[in-house]
């Protein structure tokens, strides 16, 4: 733990609390089992010294401002949860006025358990090239130097590699295991729909039956309704109690929204996301 | 004949230029094969890739998006939309293992009923070739 | 009287089982341990912690047809689902075996759920005691000890080359193979745990149903259903009925309280919209509703929401804390 | 509950033959919601709708659907039915059983039986989902548009303006009356074309009603039926339509000549111009295409092509006077400006560009040797003082336009003489003192004020004397040096020096062998200067190659001509010497190695490669410096040495002070240094006024586009008489110049790339004053209510047809040429003769189907109106010319369009004309013939015919940027851009877009009278919208769920027609909410839309959703 980030975090959450700039802070704390972390919720400027930060704050805050619009609220942001601040900007969910962003640098987050930290960095820490959030009002701590992999989709150019057949046998076994537990929707800061098509009553787009032909749309669906828009916290994945490789999808469309369409979520607030443009002189596989 | 498997085609077809291209393949009495069944959408743009997953869902072999050619969309923009939009689909059906070869996306236009034609012939003989795709079961 | 059984009698045995029943046991899938049926007895295993899902699948499955209707030249016929074979859970710890019984004060109280109630009366329940706990076990803490033969038809326990097999029902008898030894050592001791209080809380709920913490703990909560789905106690349930080109089934799946639109009712009025609302729900039907109306806590101990929740809403710390909440009411 | 009644049309057996009708209705009777089937013979007829009608009574349906033939067809027409009943029109469902399923699977009973039962099941679950729309009313505004003004587009216009309408007609063209004002006859009646279209013409440029937007084009087009805006684009024509009176004297001065678009390219008309004598309106218009190449190409943007086309008329001083609009130095230029104008001549792609640089000098030559008038000085109309230090060509040309624009201005130069580096720095052999002189008197006539020996030192004296801005020019007067041993010993000489000193006349003495270093003009200069002065063996020591080289390639041919040697590869490395007097040089070879930052490849010496040459006198000529003793202090200076100056305005770092030229940019060549004498005028001229400076600079200018090189002559650039190499001793130009005729033989070769060269000629003879040379295209905006597209079609270029000799044989024309060449006022005066030479050609060979009924070349259909054409044609030559044999190469011969039409072929044939059914293999010259070699199939024999003229009636096509035009409109075309009808049987003149109409050529090749039906129908029916009270619009838009909308706003950003706004609610949510009366119904927001928060009306979620569950 770094300590001298910390008193960082907590100085300015209670400065902040105190004069009055926000309502509540959002951050972490240790959780029950005195190994992981948890979300914290400050209101109290007392409380703000439960504060911690360290290598199993993997969960994405950004997701709670959802719940707080309309309310000033501070968020402890690492690099790639402030990808979700400017796709929430994008997409008119949050007001800039009202978030103050303490952002922390971060040296990777480590792969938890409950009760149980290892020594290796979540897959997608790895390959993290942002050395300091892309948007934030503080940054506690200063940059940290990373050096991270290069993205290669090796592993979703593995999968594509594999016959058509190969790859529907492996998705179906995996989408059996879903229990339609939501978890990586309600997770992530991307699904806010009121009513999310799965549980629409009109139109019935899909019914309730947690079973491979339901689940496999719920999941495809899911998916793309995130294309162009994940912002590759993988908290989906990290959430799921059945343990499917959410990534291999959400990281498929991003690679391929990139190599179409040259965009990437989040890293621009005012950027057109590519769903709300088009440039007429492109020329999709079909068309060749 | 009626042993021989049939696959079942899901058709998004604009009511301008695609749709008025299958009228006018019938008008001029061109064959093609029974399998698509038609559905009607103002424009190509209005076809939500939930109602493609959707027929592939319900058992679709093959589905058929098409509007007008790129420049020619009766609302100016809708078929670019539809380009990217089922442009990454495709892709992203594809990796799930509905192969990609199930899903066309089409620019046919109104004069072009030999080119719709054509293309259904094209088209069913080739989700022929990849043989039944029983409910999400095979790619 | 206690029985042997070496490990090569037991797989004997599943076998012998597997030939007039289904057999359901914990099998390794990929990084999980599930409770799947089994075609042969090498799947299963026998050193696990707590399942990823309970048992309670195979009595209230996440989906079933309850049943069909076939619409033919103006007749209509209703035709229910049958349940086909006799069946042995095999392999299950007692937490989980009390999470059947509990399930079975709402489903067999009459009027009792059918399906329910042939599989219930078809299956057997064949226990293994824990040799090891936990730290998110509290099992002792909900009316269950991690030996706890009270709510199977077998228990077994794990000793130094083998198993010791404790026939507690007549039921459990019928499925004992030939030729079992009797079991003259020691019976080990169970694991220690730490205990919760639970009773005083629970009298004391009644007071707090409108307190501002219901709102504070469920600020971090995801409103997923992971927890009620995980739990073994859980058996909320969504119908709904599917047509498809003149044929309808009525289909049941589960569904949870934590679900935003699980209170929503037709007319549009939502009694649960906050999610304070929600999260409370969950902790009054557990540990006050389901008392209220069938004495026992609705919990039984396992840790598996504990374990898994993605942000630790621990129900042993929310027991805690409303002792505090009280504690600090009443010294005020 | 919905009470579904299903209605089965058999459409005779077009359905029934392939459809098991009963087993569908069987089927339908077991869906749910369907109360009630039957089916009918004919299901549009009148019974088959009363059944309907009836059965909605008797049964309580309240939704109907319909199996029967598309939508597309019928729809309309049901809904009007189950109004009838009562029902609102909108809960009604076609299945379309014909087009879909009965016509193209006809011999599939049992397969298109099953696929109907599918249709019908699904139509049934849409209708179920479908609720009561009820249409919104929309005003008209009473107005049409027609764009297109042909004979179609005429008649179009006059009829819904005869009506009371107000009409817009938009034309592109100068004058409306497109492709039937060319004609001289028209079949089958022989009717004179001008005669019958000329008064429809007139009536249209005078009717009250019709506003005639000619030289106009469509830019945009937004709205809908009965309240659309349009965006058009007025062409400036360059001459006030309202002041021009027609008299055509600007023509008689315009020197620019070119092909006649209306004469078919067979007679000329000139930049300014009416395309025909009866032209509506009857206006001039100057053809502008733009800047020139050579225009675009010159840093000063001297108007190349305005003093060409003067001079190749003879009006040499009228060339000058367009030239001294820009800069004064015709003299100067014409002989020692880099001309990248010509690099850029467009007829440097047919053969050489033309000689510009030495036809600038022409004019001066021409002025000097005719004596010039003393020029009028300007009147000086500002007050502001401007104060020039330097009077080389920058400092002179901002002087120049100074004081045009009426300011004093005053220009101090510290020498004794007036010309900067222009007088001291090129030899007299060059540019000889007279011309310069001339130049500057010129200058000097026009007000300029020069104060020599003056050099400024104090700005802020100049200031204090009143001067308002002051522009530096002072040149790079400084030789530099290379820094070896030796290089101060007497008899090592700088150029700039030594050139100073030649120029002024201070001897200077020589010995015999001279070293010059260098490789510029400065270098050349010297050299060749050396050898005038007497020095015997000259070499020019250069570090790199040939190619590297920076002096202008003449002047080093020249100098290599006169004996001079250059040592490429080679640089000095020290003075060698002998008390104190120069015996050599010691040189070392070297290598290119890699490029440097200039992109030169950068010269390395080779080691042990010394090498010594034997030398008197070493002149270095290794470049020029800012001499800052010369400067005021307190300016900012560069790296370089050279004055900092903004890119763009050229102001240096003191307020009111500008620079350019060498001091600012290192040296450079004169045309630059007058840039920027240029464009410090322009910055000084704002910074006096007190306008933003900045503001559009750097100028861009529109090249033109594409210069037609068709029909170009292949002529050789004139070449530059020299004074001959014997002759050159003393400091005698070199160059001598072109004489007149060479000088107009040269201009004529000039191609007129931007067709009006801006000699402004026009605007001296304009006694109203209609001309401005300065008019921009007007874009305005007009509300209309329907719009007539009769953009008509034109004939296909017949000179691609290079199988029929097209293009290759000056005797194989088109009809329409043929049709020029008859008329009494086209180019031979009514007389067809062979293009070739003139003669009466007595043989003439027609071919049919030119570029159409052939995919290959053209089109693959017929051109309908070609056979009349031709037989019209035959006839009308036998009558000019009774001796004329016509043959007519014919495909098929048909005559479309009645008994008077088939007689007409009839007559054709009996009057001579020789028909056969063939093929042409060849057509080739023979004998100053043409050879026509082919295939007869009705005798199945070759023949081969030698004609005088071959005739090549090719097809008609649409305009090549019609397709643009109907983009922007929202209709169809297919892929030859012919535009599509609604329906090709029963709405001909409509199209698929509610209030857009099609009439003419545009739609497919018409005749004449064809086109004027089409035209009055669609007329027709813009009036039958105009006498509705209002129009019910769609009322298939989309809605917004303002609880399910997360206001991401996805769907503003894809909308198509900014139908949708965000809105604020009361508790603050911010949602999307559509503006129904810009919704076209589309649903692109409806996919974007992730909550499902939009439905379409007419195409929900739940409708589409439905028929994909019943599939």
């Amino acid at each position: 733990m770094d300590k001298e980030l910390i008193q960082q975090i907590r100085d300015k959450a209670r400065n902040l609390l105190e004069e009055g700039t926000v309502e509540g802070v959002i951050g972490y704390e240790r959780a029950s089992d005195g190994v992981t972390s948890r979300p914290l919720f400050v209101y109290n400027p007392s409380d703000t010294e439960r504060l911690i930060y360290d290598e199993t704050c993997a969960h994405n805050l950004v997701k709670y401002l959802l719940d707080k619009k309309g309310k000033k609220m501070a968020v402890v942001v690492k690099p790639c949860d402030s990808r979700a601040i400017n796709l929430l900007l994008n997409e008119g969910q949050i007001e800039r006025d009202n978030v103050f962003i303490i952002g922390v640098g971060c040296p990777g987050m480590v792969e938890t358990n409950w009760n149980h930290k290892s020594e290796t960095l979540q897959a997608k820490c790895r390959t993290c090239q942002l050395s300091k959030p892309v948007v934030y009002d503080f940054l506690a701590g200063g940059e940290i130097e990373r050096q991270a992999e290069e993205e290669t989709y090796s592993d979703i150019t593995e999968e594509e590699a594999k016959s058509v057949a190969t790859r529907r046998g492996f998705w179906l076994e995996q989408f059996g295991h879903c229990i339609r537990c939501y978890a990586c929707r309600q997770v992530c800061p991307g699904c806010y729909c009121p009513v999310c098509f799965a549980e629409r009553l009109d139109p019935l787009w899909l019914g309730i039956r947690i079973a491979p032909e339901e689940n496999d749309m719920w999941q495809t669906i899911r998916s793309f309704h995130l294309a162009g828009r994940c912002i590759g916290c993988n908290e989906c994945e990290r959430v799921c109690p059945v343990g499917i490789p959410l990534s291999l999808l959400n990281r498929k469309l991003e690679k391929d929204v990139k190599e179409l369409f040259a965009f990437q979520a989040g890293l621009d607030p005012e950027e057109k996301p590519p769903f709300a443009t088009f440039k007429k002189e492109e020329v999709m596989e079909f068309e060749k | 004949m009626k042993s021989e498997y049939q696959p079942k085609v899901i058709g998004f077809l604009c009511n301008w230029c695609s749709y008025a291209g299958a009228d006018m393949a019938g008008t001029s009495r061109m064959r093609y094969p029974q399998n698509i069944r038609i559905i009607r959408v103002p424009c190509s743009g209005r076809v939500d890739p939930l109602f493609v997953v959707k027929c592939f869902q319900r058992g679709a072999d093959g589905v058929l998006v098409s509007g007008c050619h790129p420049g020619d969309c009766h609302y100016t923009e809708g078929n670019y939309h539809t380009r990217r939009r089922f442009a990454l689909l495709r892709e992203f059906l594809d990796y799930l293992g509905i192969a990609k070869e199930r899903m066309r996306v089409e620019w046919v236009s109104a004069s072009e009923g030999q080119k719709f034609a054509d293309l259904l012939s094209d088209f069913t003989a080739e989700l022929a070739g990849l043989g039944p795709r029983s409910k999400i079961l095979d790619g | 009287m206690n029985l042997f059984a070496s490990k090569d009698d037991l797989i004997r045995w599943i076998g012998e089982l597997l030939k007039e029943h289904i057999v359901i046991a914990p099998v390794q899938v990929q990084e999980q341990t599930l409770f799947q049926p089994i075609s042969k007895a090498e799947e299963v295993v026998f050193d696990f912690n707590n399942t990823t899902l309970s048992p309670k699948g195979w009595f209230l499955p996440p989906t079933e047809t309850l049943f069909s209707v076939q619409k033919d030249d103006g007749k209509v016929e209703l035709v229910p689902t049958q349940v086909e074979r006799d069946a042995v859970i095999f392999g299950l710890h007692p937490c989980d075996a009390r999470g059947i019984a509990l399930m079975d004060k709402p489903f067999l109280e009459e009027p009792s759920d059918t399906l329910y109630r042939e599989r219930r009366n078809r299956t057997a329940l064949i226990g293994l005691a824990c040799r090891q706990a936990q730290p998110e076990c509290f099992c002792t803490s909900m009316g269950s000890a991690p030996d706890d033969p009270s709510n199977v038809d077998i228990l077994l326990t794990e000793v130094e080359d083998g198993y010791i097999v404790q026939v507690v029902t007549e039921k459990g008898k019928t499925l004992l193979p030939k030729g079992l030894a009797e079991y003259k050592g020691k019976v080990p001791a169970p694991p220690e745990l730490k205990a919760v209080p639970t009773r005083e809380v629970i009298s004391a709920m009644r007071e707090l149903f409108n307190d501002p913490y219901w709102e504070q703990v469920a600020d971090r909560c995801l409103h997923c259903n992971i927890c009620a789905y995980v739990c073994p106690t859980c058996y909320c349930f969504d119908m709904r009925d599917y047509a498809d080109k003149g044929k309808v089934e009525r289909v049941r799946s589960w569904e949870s309280c934590q679900s935003p639109g699980f209170s929503l009712t037709a007319g549009g009025y939502d009694p649960r919209t906050t999610k304070g609302e929600r999260l409370r729900q969950r902790f009054y039907h557990k540990l006050f509703y389901f008392p209220e109306q069938f004495q026992d806590v609705a919990c039984v101990g396992c840790g598996r929401c504990v374990r898994d929740c993605p942000v630790n809403i621990d129900i042993r710390e929310v027991i805690s804390n409303l002792q505090q909440v009280t504690e600090a009411k009443s010294g005020s | 509950m919905a009470r579904i009644g299903v209605f089965l049309c058999h459409c005779g057996s077009n359905i029934a033959g392939a459809v098991n009708i009963p087993e569908v209705a069987e089927a339908a009777r077991r869906l749910p919601q369907v109360v009630h089937v039957e089916d009918n013979k004919f299901t549009c007829s009148d019974p088959g709708q009363a059944a309907i009608q009836q059965a909605i009574t008797e049964h309580q349906l309240n939704r109907v659907v319909i199996g029967a033939c598309s939508p597309r067809m019928h729809e309309a027409t049901f809904r009007r039915t189950v109004t009838g009943a009562g029902l609102n029109p909108y809960l009604l469902e076609i299945a379309n059983l014909r087009e879909h399923c009965s016509w193209v699977h006809p011999d599939q009973v049992e397969e298109a039986t099953a696929k109907a039962i599918d249709l019908v099941r699904k139509a049934v679950a849409r209708v179920a989902w479908q609720e009561p729309l009820t249409p919104k009313h929309v005003g008209i505004t009473r107005r049409a548009l027609v764009i297109g003004g042909g004979i179609a587009g005429i008649q179009a216009s006059l009829d819904i303006a005869d009506a009371g309408y107000e009409v817009i007609l938009v034309e592109r063209e100068p004058s409306i009356g497109g492709h039937m004002a060319q004609l001289d006859k028209t079949f089958p009646t022989l009717d004179c074309s001008a005669c019958i279209l000329t008064p429809k013409m007139t009536m249209v440029g005078q009717h009250a009603n019709i506003k005639l937007m000619s030289y106009s084009e469509v830019e945009d087009v937004s709205g809908y039926i009965g309240n659309f805006r349009v965006k058009i684009k007025n062409k400036s024509r360059y001459i006030d339509m309202s002041k021009c009176t027609s008299c055509s004297e600007c023509v008689k001065v315009c020197p620019v000549e070119l092909n006649s678009e209306f004469d078919e390219n067979l007679g000329k008309r000139k930049a300014t111009y009416i395309p025909f004598p009866q032209a509506i309106p009857n206006k001039y218009t100057i053809d502008k295409r733009g800047y020139p190449p050579c225009r675009v190409a010159c840093p000063a943007g001297v108007n190349a092509q305005g003093y060409i086309a003067l001079i190749s008329q003879g009006k040499f001083k009228e060339a000058l006077e367009v030239l001294r609009r820009t800069m004064p130095f015709a003299g100067v230029c014409g002989r020692v400006c880099t001309h990248p104008c010509e690099q850029d001549c467009e007829r440097g792609q047919v053969d050489q560009p033309i000689a510009i640089r030495t036809l600038k000098r022409f004019m001066a030559d021409y002025e000097l040797k005719t004596g010039r008038e003393k020029a009028a000085p300007v009147e000086m109309t500002k007050e502001e003082k401007v104060a020039i230090a330097g009077s080389g060509p920058a400092g002179l040309a901002c002087a120049y336009d100074l004081v045009r624009q009426g300011y004093p201005v005053t220009v101090f130069e510290s020498a004794p003489e007036v010309g900067g580096l222009l007088r001291y720095g090129i030899p007299e052999y060059r540019l000889p003192k007279e011309v310069l002189n001339n130049e500057i008197n010129y200058i000097q006539e026009l007000g300029v004020e020069i104060k020599t020996n003056t050099p400024v030192k104090n700005l802020t004296e100049i200031f204090d004397e009143g001067y308002k801005a002051i522009f530096l020019g002072t040149g790079a007067g400084v030789s530099q040096k290379m820094g070896i041993p030796g290089e101060n010993i007497p008899g090592v000489l700088h150029s700039l020096d030594f050139l100073r000193q030649v120029n002024f006349g201070v001897k200077v003495s020589l010995g015999s062998k001279v070293a010059v270093i260098g490789g510029g003009n400065a270098a050349v200069d010297a050299a060749r200067i050396a050898q005038r002065l007497g020095a015997k063996e000259i070499n020019v020591v250069y570090r790199r190659s040939r190619a590297e080289m920076p002096a202008i390639p003449s002047e080093i041919e020249e100098m290599e001509r006169e004996g001079i040697k250059i040592q490429f590869l080679a640089a000095p490395v020290k003075v060698l010497s002998k008390d104190n007097r120069v015996i050599g040089i010691q040189c070392i070879r070297m290598e290119l190695g890699e490029p440097d930052a200039s992109g030169r490849r950068r010269p390395v010496p080779i080691k042990g490669s010394e090498f010594t040459i034997d030398v008197d006198n070493v002149i270095m000529a290794v470049g020029q410096g800012v001499d800052k003793a010369t400067l005021p202090e307190d300016l900012d200076y560069t790296n370089w040495g050279t004055l900092c100056v903004d890119p763009v305005t050229l102001q240096t770092n003191i307020d009111g002070v500008f620079a350019g030229g060498d001091v600012v940019s290192d040296p450079a060549d004169v045309i630059a240094a007058i840039t920027a004498g240029k464009e410090a005028a322009i910055s000084m001229d704002r910074y006096l006024r007190g306008i933003d400076m900045e503001e559009g600079r750097p100028e861009t200018v529109k090249r033109v586009e594409e210069v037609s090189k068709a029909g170009v002559i292949s002529k050789a650039r004139q070449s530059m008489p020299t004074l001959g190499v014997g002759k050159r001793k003393g400091f005698d130009e070199v160059e001598l110049g072109f004489d007149e005729k060479t000088a107009v033989e040269e201009a004529k070769r000039c191609l007129n790339c931007a067709i009006c060269s801006e000699c402004r000629e026009c605007e001296k003879v304009c006694e109203p004053e209609a001309i401005d040379h300065e008019m921009q295209d007007e874009i305005s905006e007009e509300d209309v209510g329907a719009i007539v597209v009769a953009t008509g079609a034109g004939p296909l270029d017949h000179t691609q047809f290079s199988i029929y000799g097209g293009g290759v044989h000056p005797d194989v024309v088109s009809t329409l040429q043929i049709e020029r060449m008859m008329n009494a006022a086209g180019p031979t005066g009514g007389e067809v003769v062979r293009p070739s030479n003139g003669a009466h050609p007595k043989e003439v060979v027609f071919i049919s189907c030119v570029g159409s009924r052939d995919e290959r070349t053209g089109t693959g259909y017929c051109n309908k109106v070609c056979c009349m054409v031709m037989a019209k044609q035959a006839i009308m030559l036998k009558e000019h010319a009774p001796d004329t044999h016509s043959y007519i190469i014919y495909v098929d011969a048909r005559g479309p369009g009645g008994k008077i039409f088939e007689d007409f072929l009839t007559r054709a044939e009996k009057e001579g004309t020789t028909y056969m059914r063939g093929q042409i293999d060849s057509v080739a010259k023979q004998d100053g013939r043409l050879l026509i070699s082919g295939q007869d199939f009705l005798s199945n024999e070759t023949f081969n015919i030698p004609a005088d003229l071959v005739v090549l009636a090719t097809g008609l096509m649409p305009n090549e940027d019609a397709a643009r035009l109907f983009q922007t409109l929202h209709i169809s075309y297919d892929a030859k851009n012919f535009l599509l009808q609604a329906h090709p049987k029963l709405r001909p003149v409509e199209t698929a877009m509610d209030g857009i109409f099609i009439a003419g050529c545009a739609v497919a090749p018409t005749d004449v009278p064809e086109s004027v039906t089409q035209g009055g129908a669609a007329a027709e029916y813009v009036l039958k919208l105009f006498s509705q009270e209002s129009i019910e619009a769609e009322p298939m838009t989309s809605i917004v769920d303002i609880a399910r909308c997360t206001g991401c706003l996805l769907c503003q950003q894809v909308c198509p027609f900014q139908a949708v706004e965000a809105e604020t609610l009361r508790d603050g949510r911010t949602v999307a909410s559509i503006n129904e009366s810009l919704c076209k119904g589309c649903g692109i927001c409806v996919a974007a839309c992730r909550p499902g928060a939009i439905k379409l009306r007419g195409f929900s979620d739940q409708q589409i959703l439905a028929e994909v569950m019943a599939l």
